[in-house]
């Protein structure tokens, strides 16, 4: 099976590992990530202003290029999904903005939302299956106790985003039980670390880290997983809990017996 | 004049944002869920009904502005489909577009900067930030 | 050509504000077959129908124009004017000129062009009128409630004191409904089981009332007075005449873990059962589902142990089929799904639950014996919070966009309540509104504050955080203090909105009666007549309808059983006589239009035709107009053009396309 | 004729007795506003609403015909709607096909608590008339004043 696949910058750059780890793991469980040529940057957060189009064409060329190969486009970081995600969204039901992004484009076709957007771990539990995963699992991950950080990007909107129950998700820990660990819920799970506020307002996402690390840790977590770079930027950074934080991917290649190769 | 320029930006506002705040019925929800609520000057529910009352000469000037995380968490709760974070976020690009109404300047950057910042952080501060 | 006499009504300002109605008398007056025309401040007065009965006198008219208000409204109103002028009823047509025309439109050209335009296309259609002679039918007097909760019991009770006969079928094992589940109820904190169970025993003991427990509706056909209903009574595998209700079988069954319903799932019950101990009537049910027997062939307890051998693992559904003159809607309510609204951790902590299962918490025969304490680990609270309108006052996809009415009232009486028996119990309830209208409403939940020192905060819940410690963090606006606040609990109630029962939209299919987005059935009139459906015979009772509390619905119930006695007191009901009718020199007797009948009104006969000479025996459709309830189906589907529908002939709807496309 | 030119369509709403006439209504009685091109016909079913009502209509110079309905299965006479909706289905393909736009027919389901559905139908109707024009397809000459 093959995928058109976007990583993003962070993903080429500080979070090397979170693409290596999925790209291994893909590899290993039968699928294929072929790299959007040219892509460009998501820009990081969707644009909320109705008016805006122009922050929105780089997400819409990827989404083209996908449709163009008749793939799904498969996404890993949680902005650049958010992002795509929303974008294609607009291209579907909103006729202003289809009709502007198509307008400077000039594509051959229009576009008109057709790709189907999926999130790594959407493409595990949907396409090949969680009960399947824990079949591929070499090293099981037994013992570990893992709190899942869903954080806002993946979950909400949810109308849009359709990825999990917004408030009381499950996809993430379905996913650590498969590879053989035992989830922790905690209720600071989907709540936000801060995200881009940590640049300048430093204390205020360090406040917000720490309850969700202290909520984590609270309910016996020993580790945390996230598939956002800043989420893990953040939760390193600014919170005083001292409890690590990885990608997903990385426990996933860990599981798969694919660590050291990666 | 001052009365008919806070009519016209909180039309703008209503205009980028795509809400309608006179569908709120005043219940709080937005303030009662927002993360950053405590380092706002002018609150979640706030936002809405400066709106809806075309004054919103105080929310172009306030802190909130630069707190909102856009987590969505009060877009997702809210029972009468307001989208206080939406229109928060149009009254932040009301003030990004004028000229000089960045919240952050280049030459501010590196000395924010550490090894680990991630690209995403940049990118993502710099469109909430400036225009 | 008829004689037609056009009355145009201002309607005080209804109309005249926005349609020229002067205009509209001149410019009609001129329209072949008008040879009287004028208008009046209010042609539903007394004064103006006797401009009818006058006009028709000097006149000499044959047809009636009404310009006015909506046909639904005084169509009959002018019909029986009309009949007492000496006019056939059916040769009056009404031009609805306010709620299609000057309600809707601010332009007073505009508005008076239309009006005539409609004004000209009833005058088309009064042409083509022909008097038409209503049929009658007969009255079965016998009347079917559906739902035996509250609002069914009043209802059968009042229609059997009248001295008719009535019957209740209950989809579940017992009836008593949502009341039966209720500890106290408001104002008063009356005791809620000792005011329902007499009225149980009573509508069971009644001579005129049957009740069908464990039994649904299951096909319904028919009409007003005369209508044919299947009702399903599924196999309880107890013979109810052996039954003793000594209840020993409960005692001994082995299979005890199915959560029970009448404890809304906090508590469990044994797979043969009866919901609670007062249940009417007091003959368990086995669940199939769950009872060893029935999956593994293996126990047979029940039956070994019955004294009175009541117990036949062999029964079977029954089919009843019976007729009715009237049936009375009653299916009531239930709690919203939480599902979505899992940032009040519903699903995420046993100690969340709702304003219902507090309901059986607080009731001495629930599970927890009556004891206020949390279901995680049976502590007793220190500080409860009760977050109001949960799925309620909303316009999201999540909830629904009405206020169920109840829950403010309620939630006062747990508040109360719980402070009156544990006084070291802190009670918040967090507040959008406080609507409490109604008889010593406002000052009950008024006591709850000041007599009880009930915390009321302004503002929303935003996220219930369930603790490592157990407890709950409640993360609410405090909007008159402009603040964030958290506080942290050990049970939150919520106060859940409701929705009618899922069922209800199937029974209101099989009943032809209309239902809203929201699933409340519709009334025939929001205000005058709230308690009929628009489908004649149906009536509502209950929640069914619209949210409402005991006393409304005990009112509107005995309002509706008065509609009932007075249907069922006629011995006939006159009859539509707007019903098809086939043209025997143009029927094939093709059978195209009994295929389409949804009345099974159309049979065929072979009868003797004189076609322009020609003498023979053809295969004719033959409309049985008691069955017909004229919807026109078979018009269409008629192939030659012989089948046409009285009141609404081909020939009166072109003549109105052709008025309104002139 | 209006004397600024503008475009005044014709339009032609059959609406069933129990639902959309009442619908249409509570639209009155809720002030809803719709243009005053559309006129309503009340037959007691959509069911009732023969093709050749609708092709007189476009014959006699309607720019558009509407026919309202009970909700799939809310129908008064159980199934009425039913059989509308496969009728006029297959009617409009007809008319399409002889270049009665598609746009110039509408099948749409409106119940008696819905006078904001009708309303909103009705403006949306009348505006996509107004975008289509003037019907010339079907107009008889004769018909004409």
């Amino acid at each position: 099976m093959k995928y058109s696949y976007y990583p993003g910058c962070t993903l080429k750059n500080k979070a090397k590992d979170l693409d290596a780890y999925a790209r291994a793991s893909a590899q290993a469980l039968g699928f294929e990530l072929e790299e959007i040529e040219n892509w460009q940057c998501c820009g990081g957060v969707y644009p909320l202003g109705s008016d805006e189009i122009a922050t929105k064409l780089s997400s819409v060329r990827a989404l083209n290029e996908a449709k163009e190969k008749g793939q799904d486009l498969v996404t890993l970081c949680s902005a650049c999904h958010h992002v795509i995600k929303r974008v294609n969204d607009d291209m579907k039901n909103v006729d202003d903005i289809r009709f502007r992004a198509n307008n400077y484009l000039k594509l051959d076709t229009p576009y008109a939302g057709e790709t189907k957007v999926v999130h790594f771990l959407e493409l595990l539990r949907d396409t090949i299956g969680f009960d399947e995963l824990k079949k591929r699992v070499v090293k099981p991950l037994t013992g570990k106790k893992i709190g899942a950080y869903y954080g806002c990007l993946l979950l909400r909107p949810s109308g849009i985003l359709a990825f999990d129950d917004p408030e009381n998700p499950k996809i993430m820990e379905d996913f650590i039980r498969a590879l053989g660990a035992t989830p922790v819920i905690y209720p600071y799970r989907n709540e936000c670390c801060g995200g881009y506020i940590s640049l300048k307002e430093k204390d205020m996402a360090k406040n917000m880290c720490d309850k969700i690390t202290e909520s984590a840790s609270g309910f016996g977590a020993d580790m945390l997983i996230t598939a956002c770079p800043l989420c893990m930027y953040n939760l390193n950074k600014s919170a005083s809990k001292d409890i690590p934080v990885y990608y997903f991917t990385e426990l996933l290649a860990e599981a798969l017996g694919l660590k050291e190769e990666a | 004049m001052s009365m008919s320029h806070g009519k016209n930006q909180a039309e703008q506002i209503r205009e980028i944002s795509g809400t309608n705040p006179l569908k709120c019925m005043k219940c709080g929800k937005c303030s009662a869920t927002c993360p950053a609520f405590n380092e706002m000057d002018i609150k979640p529910h706030q936002f809405v009904s400066y709106v809806a009352n075309n004054n919103v000469e105080e929310l172009v000037k306030s802190e909130s502005l630069w707190k909102c995380l856009s987590c969505f968490a009060c877009v997702e709760r809210c029972p009468r489909d307001v989208k206080p974070g939406k229109i928060i976020d149009a009254a932040r690009q009301l003030v990004v577009r004028e000229r000089g109404g960045s919240y952050l300047t280049a030459d501010e950057i590196p000395e924010l900067l550490d090894d680990e910042t991630p690209q995403q952080l940049l990118v993502s501060a710099y469109r909430r930030y400036k225009r | 050509m008829q004689r037609i006499g056009v009355f145009v009504c201002h309607c005080g300002s209804n109309i005249a504000a926005t349609v020229d109605v002067k205009k509209v008398v001149e410019v009609i007056a001129s329209e072949p077959g008008v040879v009287h025309a004028e208008d009046y401040q209010y042609m539903c007065s007394e004064a103006g129908q006797e401009k009818i009965a006058i006009a028709v006198r000097e006149k000499k008219l044959t047809g009636i124009v009404v310009c006015s208000c909506s046909p639904r409204m005084h169509e009959a109103t002018f019909r029986k004017a009309a009949e007492r002028a000496g006019i056939n009823p059916y040769m009056v047509e009404i031009a609805n000129i306010r709620e299609h025309c000057s309600w809707i439109h601010k332009d007073i050209n505009e508005a008076t062009e239309k009006a005539v335009i409609l004004a000209r296309a009833a005058v088309a259609k009064v042409n083509l009128n022909t008097p038409l002679t209503p049929g009658e039918s007969r009255v079965t007097k016998r009347a079917l409630v559906i739902g035996g909760g509250i609002a069914g019991i009043q209802t059968a009770l009042d229609i059997a004191d009248a001295g008719y006969k009535v019957d209740i079928v209950e989809k579940t094992p017992s009836i008593g409904g949502r009341m039966s589940q209720l500890d106290k109820t408001f104002p008063t904190l009356d005791c809620s089981a000792c005011i329902l169970t007499p009225k149980m025993v009573e509508a069971a003991a009644h001579e005129n009332i049957t009740i069908y427990t464990y039994s649904e509706v299951e096909k319904v056909s028919g009409f007003v007075g005369d209508f044919t209903v299947d009702i399903r009574k599924k196999a309880r595998f107890i013979d109810a005449d052996k039954c003793t209700g000594c209840g020993a079988c409960q005692e001994k069954c082995p299979s005890k873990k199915t959560p029970s319903e009448f404890n809304r799932g906090l508590g469990t019950r044994t797979a043969i059962y009866t919901p609670f101990a007062q249940a009417i009537p007091n003959v368990p049910v086995i669940d199939t589902e769950a009872c060893i027997k029935f999956k593994t062939g293996k126990c047979g307890l029940c039956q070994k142990i019955c004294a009175a051998g009541a117990v036949d693992y062999t029964q079977k559904d029954e089919i009843i089929t019976e007729k009715y003159g009237a049936i009375v809607v009653a299916t009531g309510f239930d709690t919203i799904n939480l599902d979505k609204y899992d940032e009040y951790a519903y699903n995420q902590s046993p100690d969340v639950i709702t304003s219902l299962e507090l309901e059986r918490v607080m009731n001495a025969a629930g599970p927890t014996h009556g004891h206020l304490e949390r279901l995680s680990d049976g502590k007793a609270p220190k500080e409860i919070v009760f977050i109001q309108c949960v799925g309620s006052r909303c316009s999201d996809d999540r909830g629904k966009p009405y206020c169920s009415k109840i829950c403010c009232m309620y939630t006062a009486k747990h508040a109360m309540l719980i402070r009156d028996k544990y006084p070291d119990v802190n009670v918040t309830v967090f507040y959008i509104d406080v609507r409490t209208p109604g008889k010593n409403f406002d000052e009950f939940y008024r006591r709850a504050v000041e007599q009880y020192g009930v915390n009321y905060v302004k503002g929303q819940v935003g996220k219930v955080i369930p603790q490592p410690n157990g407890k709950l963090l409640v993360q609410g606006s405090d909007l008159l203090d402009n603040k964030q606040i958290l506080k942290e609990a050990d049970m939150v109630v919520l106060a859940t909105a409701i929705e009618p029962n899922k069922d209800v939209r199937k029974i209101a299919t099989m009943l032809t009666a209309s239902i809203d987005t929201n699933n409340f059935l519709t009334e025939a009139h929001a205000k005058l007549r709230p308690v009929e459906s628009p489908t004649a015979g149906i009536f509502l009772s209950g929640v069914v309808q619209g949210p409402k509390d005991i006393p409304e619905t005990v009112s509107q119930a005995g309002a509706a059983a008065v509609k009932v006695v007075g249907l069922l007191a006629k011995d006939k009901l006159t009859t539509n006589p707007c019903t098809a009718k086939a043209d025997e020199l143009l029927c094939n007797g093709c059978s195209s239009c009994a295929n389409v009948c949804p009345y099974g009104a159309i049979s065929y006969e072979d009868t003797l035709v004189n076609d322009h000479g020609i003498r023979e025996t053809r295969r004719i459709a033959i409309v049985n107009s008691a069955l017909c309830q004229g919807c026109g189906a078979c018009t269409v589907a008629c192939p030659s053009g012989a089948m046409d529908l009285q009141g609404f002939s081909n020939r009166q709807i072109l003549s109105e396309v052709d008025a309104i496309c002139r | 004729m209006s004397v600024n030119n503008e475009f005044r369509p014709k339009i032609v709403a059959f609406c069933c007795n129990w639902c959309s006439y009442a619908g249409a209504d509570l639209a009155g009685s809720s002030r809803l506003a719709y243009p005053a091109d559309v006129k309503i016909i009340r037959v007691p079913c959509s069911c009732r609403v023969n093709p050749m009502f609708i092709l007189r209509a476009f014959e006699k110079g309607a720019d558009g015909v509407i026919i309202c309905g009970c909700h799939p299965g809310d129908c008064h006479y159980s199934t009425g709607n039913y059989y509308a909706r496969r009728r006029m289905t297959l009617l409009f393909s007809m008319l399409d096909y002889i270049g009665v736009e598609k746009g110039r027919t509408r099948v749409e389901w409106v119940s008696a608590a819905e006078g904001v559905k009708f309303s909103d139908t009705m403006n949306d109707f009348v505006a996509k008339i107004k975008g289509l024009g003037e019907n010339v397809r079907l107009g008889d000459l004769r018909c004409k004043n």
